[in-house]
């Protein structure tokens, strides 16, 4: 259903991007990159607000034509930003906000993987093929 | 009723500690003979009685006595000895021998990097709190003996 | 290191006390994580300081015999079990029990070798690796080989002299981790030298 | 209506638009100075009133978007300005008539119209007309101003007429509809009596009304009307309208709030035309509020502002307005314009989400096809607008677009400039900067992906620009910065692109400054190769300048602070500057060692590598090499010479690749590994190499102590042979060489020697000192073996065995077994045996010469240099004597002793004992000589007390008697041979012949005693039977010589 | 898994110094391994702890975290507390830190507690780090088995 997942770091970089169809990838890679401008925002926001906004998943970033965008950041302040075909309808919030835990669970295995330096590229199977998992099973 | 002395004795038969509370004779020989005296002596023992054992034993024997003192034996499958001289009033102190091992030298020993196995133990730690739990016990008494 | 600390906190003067906190729950699992982790940076330290994983293999071994000599003697003062009758006993002792209290898991014991002398304990899974997926330049890396290690020493002090190895490992790809044990001999012990 | 006024704002409803045009021809310069003074009274006082106009002037406006006046009034054109040269009366007409022209373009709407005529004087300028102004030229026009103000007061009245009888007449006559254009068709043949249609001219009439207020500084009131027309044209529908009448509320309402302006620049613009002071507005409306919100006491505004929105309704009522203006498509430009002006107040909101939201809006509401022009400019506003609310990538995104929007093919000719500007101004939307410095910390942590893709369009649209240097310096920043994220195929790619540009413009390490003030700075190639490993390397061993007494500081410790925190990193830099404990020498060449490898997925060439120094003076010899694809680590050796004295420290390297010059400093390199890089120059040395009569030796031999060996020479000699070592000195070097010292050091050896092996006189030598440069000088070296051969035992265990006691026949000679080896060998010695046995013989003995020289300035400071010759000595024997026995003579205080003497040489030689005359053998003959001797004492020479308390250890004492006994016997016998063919060969009769002597009856106690002899039982059993048999301990000597025979 | 975590981090420290003994004989090397390991282990952990809380509001918050549950499972127990001058000066007390209760009470040994210490100070590092604060975290031992472990929060 997400036709593009990314996972960004603390520091605004990509650590892994994937995309349906893979050649659109660049495309994305704007798509997801100007995306961040709305999570500072919100994440921002949240710090002004009071306890009430303090949820990991951000809901919905930005629409656009064809697309529809949302972001979740975790506490260590990694962002993970997911494409949905806007045409899409039958997707519920809860169901985003579900994908983006099983996102959050998987980045976490990655990150206690010993031979995993925080803050390089994702090369993992496990992470391919949950986000994979994510991306094929069209409802 | 009343403790005398306490070795304790590693697989190789060195004396990893020794000390006393109310020993009222000494050996007359250096420690060092001492101690192997000792070692010696339980290791025949300990080899007699599992050879003329009647039954498959288990935990080797537990303690002998002469008219004047008792001696209680403890040893674990690593061949850790702890050995514990009383007067005859004591009763079986096998928990307490095992609590020695398991309970201090097992946690400040043992599990303490700086002190190397097989050596004479140098943690303060483990001999105050060994002393400290010795003189704790119902049966440790001056006055008696 | 004192003279670290000193520099920050004599100096300053208010403080401020924060009430004390309840124990939080799955303590156990976390902490379990603590040791899976803390055994990853192990290795994975151990592949910068050697660069063939041979001697990271070796390395860790001699760590878990390390561990296995001293181990065994908490497992002794913790579990009330005795000295071992034959190897199948010990075998016992192992899975069920010391498995058990150190990592959790309860491995089966399989394929005793005809003459008795030889089992494999299976680990369904591996608190060990969590988490790990082994990079393609350490295919050689036997990551859990502290385990053979401890085993190793263990029971060497137990007077038994053992040979210990993986012979699976679900790292590797395999269905399940399979530990090989294998009995070399007694180890008599006997009167230190210079005794008579 | 259809070109949108994307600068346009809120607070710009309040104004009035006046037009100000040239008519005829006038030149640019001078309407825009004219233009400057005329919009610089954009604000003006209505006297009498504590009203205020606003005006907005525009040099170019489209008659289309006129139309829409009666929609929003500040979108009506109702004044204009127009400016004329004119300098003949008979111009004058025609100019006169262009003027009404002009006016008729906006007649409809015009409340009235200046002329500005420059440059015609005379009657016409006489006549004063209040609609024209005459001035002689472009610089006496101070009037213009007062003018102006005159005009706006005109417009004032007008628009002052208008508003009132439109705002007071009553609902009953009939009020007007009024349309936008495209309104017109639709309302043919409606029933205008309908309650509905009523009700919608009016609505429509207040919000006309309204509008007028508003411009007419009545703000309170067109608050009310706009209020009222709202409520109208709900009840009717009329969407169009009623999203103008909200729209109209919101303007009112944000001018109420932000006195400042909205517009940003261009509001400040609007203040500073003012002589007002900025806050002006809140002298008009006291309690107005600051652009961070409400007021804090509002209560005596309460009444005045009671039909004002709050800042929240504000933005509510702007939503409403565009979702109404949405549904007509002919309003596109009127929905556009309006979310921009919203997004404007948001961004003073700072709600910078909703702000979003409406230009994200914006950003999809497609007017009829726009010029590229147009696009550009609508997606730079838009970029423009992002930024605003801080939104950076969204507004880089845009700038990229329009950028791109520049060049795209469409356009007749591409504005690359313009694109590639556009794209700089992206950089921080990409956090972006193009300083490789940025990047030298570890890895790049940025969004490559975007960023390369940025940095290709730079480099392309530079070159497209025909600027070279520029894409060379992106290309090159691309290559260095982005080396990781660059797949084999792109390294490829860019590396060929680069080449081919750089063929045309190499690249260089300036700095290039764009116009509009940014900086490139130069890209060094840190990469390529990447230097792992920077090793200053120490003069070989001969070249090592050593000083008299060495005193050289060791390395300080650095012991590192107890700090939990990998702040360890940092004494990488200390590592750098630490000093190096050997110095290099002036003049002579030194070497730096890098480990340098090649990340690229090709053969990568590196022209002219060398060093980049400070401190001493240095003379960089370059290299050039090509390295393998991805090589390991590859030693690399840059060489220079020092051409003056002093600290000099190595600060990087240059290199030139894909024609790219790189000064690569070892600062701004990560994770670089150096021992050192600053290390002391001494002053110039002399060279001193060394050449030899005699053959170098292959075998170099092993001196225990550290210091190697420069030459080895090799000879052999027959032992105590003596022979002449002439040594060749030369200076090579560039300094006179002054001071020779020779030492020798002889290497361990078991041997024992006799007399001394090298021997010399350096006087001759120092005589033809100073040895200036390229002069030679000779040195001579006696070296003379003299060795002891014992243990060849086997010799004369074979001569004995073949039972020839007495000899003199060659067959009973070693030699002969050489020559020709027996059939019926032994096992004891097979054929090769024998020659083994005859290899036995070559001892060898080694030895260095040490030649501590130094000279020139480095002298002067106390240094000098070192350079050994290894001496490799084989000696073998000449003479042997194969047998020895005694006979007694006729005095008992006599002995003769009886020798077989071999000479193995290939030689003819002499020998002669003492008294003896010479004898004379042949190449491998063996004859045996006799010499008579007198019966001698040892213990006279060993017992002495003196030797006794020096040899404490009774082995040692042992050796002592056996030499001090052999030298005795030697200086009685005085045996000596000579090789005639060449010089003489002193011999010593070897410590075994000497034992044999001690063996004869010469003196016996000392026999017994003499542990020595039990090796020689054999032979003893053979020579003296008897004995053995009885061991009688006190034979005398008669009767064991007896017993001998 | 207690005993066996001791045993390990004993055995690491160990191991690290022995491996020193035949390289770099420099404390500051080692330490900083062992710190390291501990920065790696506690970004880790600090990951899987914070998944499922709720987002921090502030560094106060973040501190109060790790010293209350992050503290509390690596270690078993609560620390006894946590002090600070609100100026990004944080000192956590444990009266008796696990890793050092079975070495000695008091001076005995004193001159060896860096090296077991220096794990948990990184450990701590890394924990915050990975929450996005930069700091220096050091230990302090005056008298076994009590520790003070004080963080300085690095203000970029």
């Amino acid at each position: 259903m997400a036709v593009c997942i990314a996972v960004i770091a603390k520091e605004n970089y990509p650590l892994y991007i994937r995309s349906i169809p893979a050649e659109h990838e660049l495309k994305f890679h704007y798509t997801v990159h100007t995306s961040l401008d709305v999570v500072d925002e919100k994440v921002s926001a949240m710090g002004k607000a009071l306890v009430d906004q303090r949820e990991l998943y951000l809901g919905l970033l930005y629409p656009t034509e064809d697309y529809k965008v949302y972001g979740y950041v975790t506490n260590s302040k990694v962002k993970f930003v997911m494409v949905v075909d806007s045409s899409n309808t039958a997707l519920r919030d809860n169901e985003i906000r579900s994908m983006f835990r099983k996102l959050h669970n998987s980045y976490t295995d990655v990150m206690c993987n010993p031979f995993y330096n925080p803050g390089d590229r994702i090369h993992s199977r496990a992470f391919d093929n949950m986000v994979t998992s994510m991306m094929v099973q069209v409802c | 009723m009343t403790v005398h002395n306490l070795y304790l004795f590693d697989r190789d038969g060195v004396c990893l500690h020794y000390s006393e509370w109310h020993r009222k004779k000494q050996a007359g020989i250096p420690k060092e003979e001492e101690y192997k005296l000792m070692y010696g002596m339980l290791f025949s023992i300990r080899s007699f009685v599992s050879k003329m054992s009647p039954v498959d034993m288990k935990d080797g024997f537990l303690a002998f006595q002469t008219s004047r003192y008792k001696l209680h034996y403890y040893e674990t499958p690593t061949g850790v000895k702890v050995v514990m001289n009383t007067d005859l009033g004591v009763g079986p102190i096998r928990d307490v021998l095992h609590h020695i091992y398991s309970g201090l030298y097992v946690e400040l020993v043992v599990k303490n990097p700086l002190c190397p196995l097989g050596q004479t133990v140098q943690s303060e730690l483990f001999r105050s709190r060994l002393d400290a739990y010795v003189r704790s016990l119902p049966f440790f008494s001056a006055r008696a003996g | 290191m004192s003279r670290q600390a000193n520099r920050g906190t004599e100096s300053k003067k208010m403080y401020w006390y924060l009430p004390f906190p309840l124990p939080s729950a799955s303590l156990r699992l976390m902490s379990s994580e603590l040791f899976t982790l803390t055994y990853g940076a192990l290795v994975t330290q151990l592949c910068k300081d050697y660069e063939n994983d041979e001697d990271v293999n070796k390395q860790l071994d001699k760590m878990g015999y390390n561990i296995g000599v001293r181990l065994i003697e908490d497992f002794l003062a913790r579990s009330n079990v005795g000295r071992c009758h034959d190897f199948r006993e010990t075998a016992d002792v192992i899975a069920k029990v010391a498995f058990k209290m150190y990592l959790g898991i309860t491995p089966s014991i399989t394929n005793w070798s005809p003459a008795g002398d030889e089992f494999s304990l299976i680990l369904e899974n591996n608190p060990l690796v969590d988490f790990v997926e082994l990079p393609d330049n350490h295919s050689s890396l036997i990551y859990s080989n502290l385990l053979c290690g401890v085993l190793r020493g263990a029971l060497e002090m137990v007077q038994m002299a053992v040979d210990v190895k993986f012979v699976q490992d679900t790292l590797k790809g395999d269905g399940v981790t399979e530990i090989r044990m294998r009995f070399i001999k007694r180890i008599e012990d006997n009167l230190p030298a210079g005794e008579e | 209506m259809s070109v949108p006024d994307y600068m346009q704002c809120a607070e710009d409803h309040q104004t009035l638009l006046v037009v100000v045009q040239p008519v005829g021809i006038v030149s640019e310069e001078n309407f825009f100075r004219i233009y400057k003074r005329i919009s610089s009274v954009s604000q003006i006082n209505v006297r009498d009133s504590q009203r205020v106009l606003y005006i907005r002037y525009r040099h170019h406006y489209p008659p289309e978007n006129n139309e829409w006046g009666d929609f929003q009034t500040h979108r009506k054109v109702v004044g204009l300005i127009t400016v004329t040269d004119c300098f003949s009366a008979k111009d004058w007409p025609q100019t006169f008539e262009k003027f009404h022209v002009q006016k008729e373009i906006y007649g409809s709407t015009l409340y009235d119209s200046r002329l500005f005529v420059f440059g015609l004087q005379g009657e016409i300028a006489e006549q004063p007309r209040t609609d024209v102004a005459f001035y002689p030229n472009y610089d006496e026009c101070e009037s213009v101003e007062k003018r102006i103000e005159d005009f706006i007061e005109s417009l004032f009245i007008v628009l002052e007429s208008k508003r009132l009888d439109r705002a007071t007449d009553k609902s009953g006559d009939k009020i007007p509809l009024l349309c936008v254009p495209f309104e017109k068709k639709d309302f043919v043949g409606l029933d205008t009596d309908s309650r509905h249609y009523k009700k919608r001219c009016q609505g429509r009439m207040r919000k006309h009304v309204g509008d007028l207020c508003l411009q007419a500084g009545m703000l309170q009131d067109s608050l009310v009307h706009y209020h009222m027309s709202v409520e109208l044209l709900r009840s009717v529908n009329d969407f169009l309208w009623l999203g103008a009448a909200l729209e109209g509320l919101c303007s009112a309402s944000v001018i109420y709030h932000y006195p400042g302006g909205t517009g940003g620049k261009a509001g400040v613009r609007r203040l500073q035309g003012t002589s007002l002071p900025a806050d002006s507005g809140n002298r008009h409306r006291p309690g107005a509020l600051t652009t961070n919100g409400i007021n804090a006491d509002t209560s005596t505004e309460i009444g005045r502002a009671k039909n004002c929105l709050s800042p929240e309704d504000i933005i509510d009522k702007y939503k409403e307005a565009i979702s109404y203006y949405s549904k007509y498509k002919n309003a596109g430009v009127i929905e556009l314009e309006a979310c921009v002006k919203a997004v404007r107040v948001l961004a003073i909101q700072k709600r910078s989400m909703e702000a979003s939201e409406f230009l994200q809006n914006a950003v999809y509401i497609n007017l009829r096809q726009l010029s590229e022009e147009e696009k550009i400019q609508r997606y730079s506003i838009l970029s423009e607008l992002y930024e605003l609310i801080g939104f950076h990538r969204k507004s880089a995104f845009f700038k990229r677009v329009a950028a791109m929007q520049c060049v795209a093919p469409s356009i007749a000719e591409p504005g690359w400039r313009a694109c590639y500007k556009l794209l700089l101004e992206t950089l921080p939307g990409y956090s972006l900067s193009l300083d490789p410095k940025d990047f030298n910390k570890g890895t790049h942590r940025g969004w490559a992906a975007v960023q390369m893709r940025l940095l290709h369009e730079l480099v392309y649209a530079s070159r497209r620009m025909g600027n070279p240097a520029l894409s060379v310096r992106h290309l090159s920043f691309l290559l260095q910065t982005m080396l990781d994220f660059l797949s084999d195929q792109e390294k490829k790619d860019v590396t060929q692109s680069l080449e081919s540009y750089t063929s045309k413009c190499p690249g260089t390490m300036e700095l290039i400054s764009l116009p509009d003030g940014l900086n490139l700075p130069p890209v060094p190639f840190t990469k390529l190769p990447i230097v792992r490993r920077v090793k200053l390397l120490n003069l070989p061993a001969s070249l090592q300048p050593q000083k008299m007494k060495s005193l050289l500081g060791q390395s300080m410790s650095t012991k590192s602070p107890f700090i939990y925190s990998p702040i360890i990193a940092h004494n990488r830099g200390e590592e750098r500057s630490k000093k190096i404990d050997f110095q290099w020498v002036q003049g002579d060449v030194c070497e730096v060692q890098l480990m340098v490898y090649n990340p690229m997925p090709f053969e990568l060439r590196v022209e002219n590598m060398g060093l980049i120094t400070s401190g001493v003076e240095f003379e960089s010899l370059p290299a050039a090499l090509s390295l393998p694809a991805e090589s390991g680590l590859y030693p690399v050796t840059l060489v220079g010479v020092p051409q003056s004295t002093g600290q000099i420290t190595i600060n990087g390297y240059h290199t030139t690749v894909f024609g790219v010059f790189s000064d690569c400093l070892l600062d701004s390199l990560p994770g670089i590994k150096t021992n050192g890089s600053t290390v002391e120059v001494i002053p110039a040395l002399p060279r001193l190499q060394i050449s030899t009569s005699l053959p170098r030796s292959a075998r170099t031999l092993q001196p225990a102590s550290g210091d190697e060996i420069s030459t080895n020479v090799s000879v052999q000699l027959y032992n105590g042979e003596t022979q002449q070592l002439d040594i060749k000195l030369e200076n090579i070097g560039s300094e006179p060489l002054e001071t020779l010292e020779v030492t020798s050091k002889i290497l361990a050896t078991k041997e024992k020697l006799y007399g001394d092996f090298l021997s010399w006189k350096l006087e001759e030598t120092l005589a033809q000192f100073p040895l200036l440069p390229g002069k030679t000088a000779t040195f001579t070296v006696n070296i003379k073996v003299k060795l002891d051969f014992s243990c060849q035992e086997n010799l004369l265990q074979d001569l004995n065995d073949d039972g020839i006691s007495v000899s003199g026949l060659p067959l009973s000679s070693p030699f002969r077994q050489v020559v020709k080896p027996r059939v019926d060998s032994k096992p004891a010695n097979p054929p090769e045996g024998s020659k083994a046995g005859d290899f036995s013989h070559v001892k060898t003995l080694e030895a260095i010469l040490n030649f501590k020289y130094s000279g020139g300035p480095g002298h002067v400071d106390g240094f000098y240099r070192n350079l050994s010759l290894g001496i490799h000595v084989e000696a073998e024997p000449s003479v042997f004597f194969t047998r020895v026995s005694t006979l007694p003579a006729t005095s008992t205080r006599q002995c003769h002793l009886l020798l077989d003497v071999f000479n193995s040489t290939e030689h003819e030689l002499t020998i002669s004992a003492k008294s003896n005359e010479e004898l004379i053998l042949h190449a491998g003959e063996c004859q045996r000589m006799a010499i008579q001797v007198d019966k001698f004492n040892f213990e006279s020479i060993s017992e002495s007390p003196a030797e006794r308390t020096q040899f404490t250890n009774h082995k040692q004492l042992e050796e002592e008697r056996q030499e001090a006994r052999g030298l005795e016997i030697n200086s009685k016998l005085d045996i000596h041979w000579n090789i005639i063919s060449f010089g003489s060969v002193e011999g010593i009769l070897n410590q075994l012949v000497l034992e044999h002597l001690q063996l004869a009856p010469l003196q016996w106690e000392t026999l017994l005693q003499n542990p020595s002899i039990s090796h020689m039982l054999p032979t003893l059993v053979r020579h003296f039977p008897s004995y053995i048999i009885g061991y009688k301990s006190t034979e005398n000597a008669e009767r064991f010589s007896y017993t001998a025979k | 898994f207690v005993a066996l975590f001791l045993l390990l981090h004993n055995e690491m420290v160990t191991g690290v110094y022995k491996s020193q003994e035949q390289g770099e004989v420099e404390n500051g090397r080692c330490i900083t391994k062992l710190e390291n390991m501990g920065f790696r282990v506690g970004q880790g952990l600090i990951e899987r702890f914070t998944k499922d809380t709720a987002r921090f509001k502030d560094e106060l918050d973040i501190m109060k975290f790790i010293y209350k549950d992050f503290w509390t499972t690596v270690f078993k127990k609560q620390i006894d507390n946590l002090r600070t001058n609100h100026q990004g000066i944080y000192v956590l007390q444990g009266n008796k830190f696990r890793l050092l209760t079975q070495m000695s009470s008091g001076k005995q040994y004193l001159d060896h507690a860096p090296k077991y210490l220096a794990f948990t100070c990184g450990l701590i590092r890394g924990g915050l780090s990975n929450l996005g604060i930069k700091s220096i975290v050091t230990a302090e031992v005056s008298a076994m088995p009590t520790c003070k472990f004080q963080v300085i929060i690095q203000t970029m």
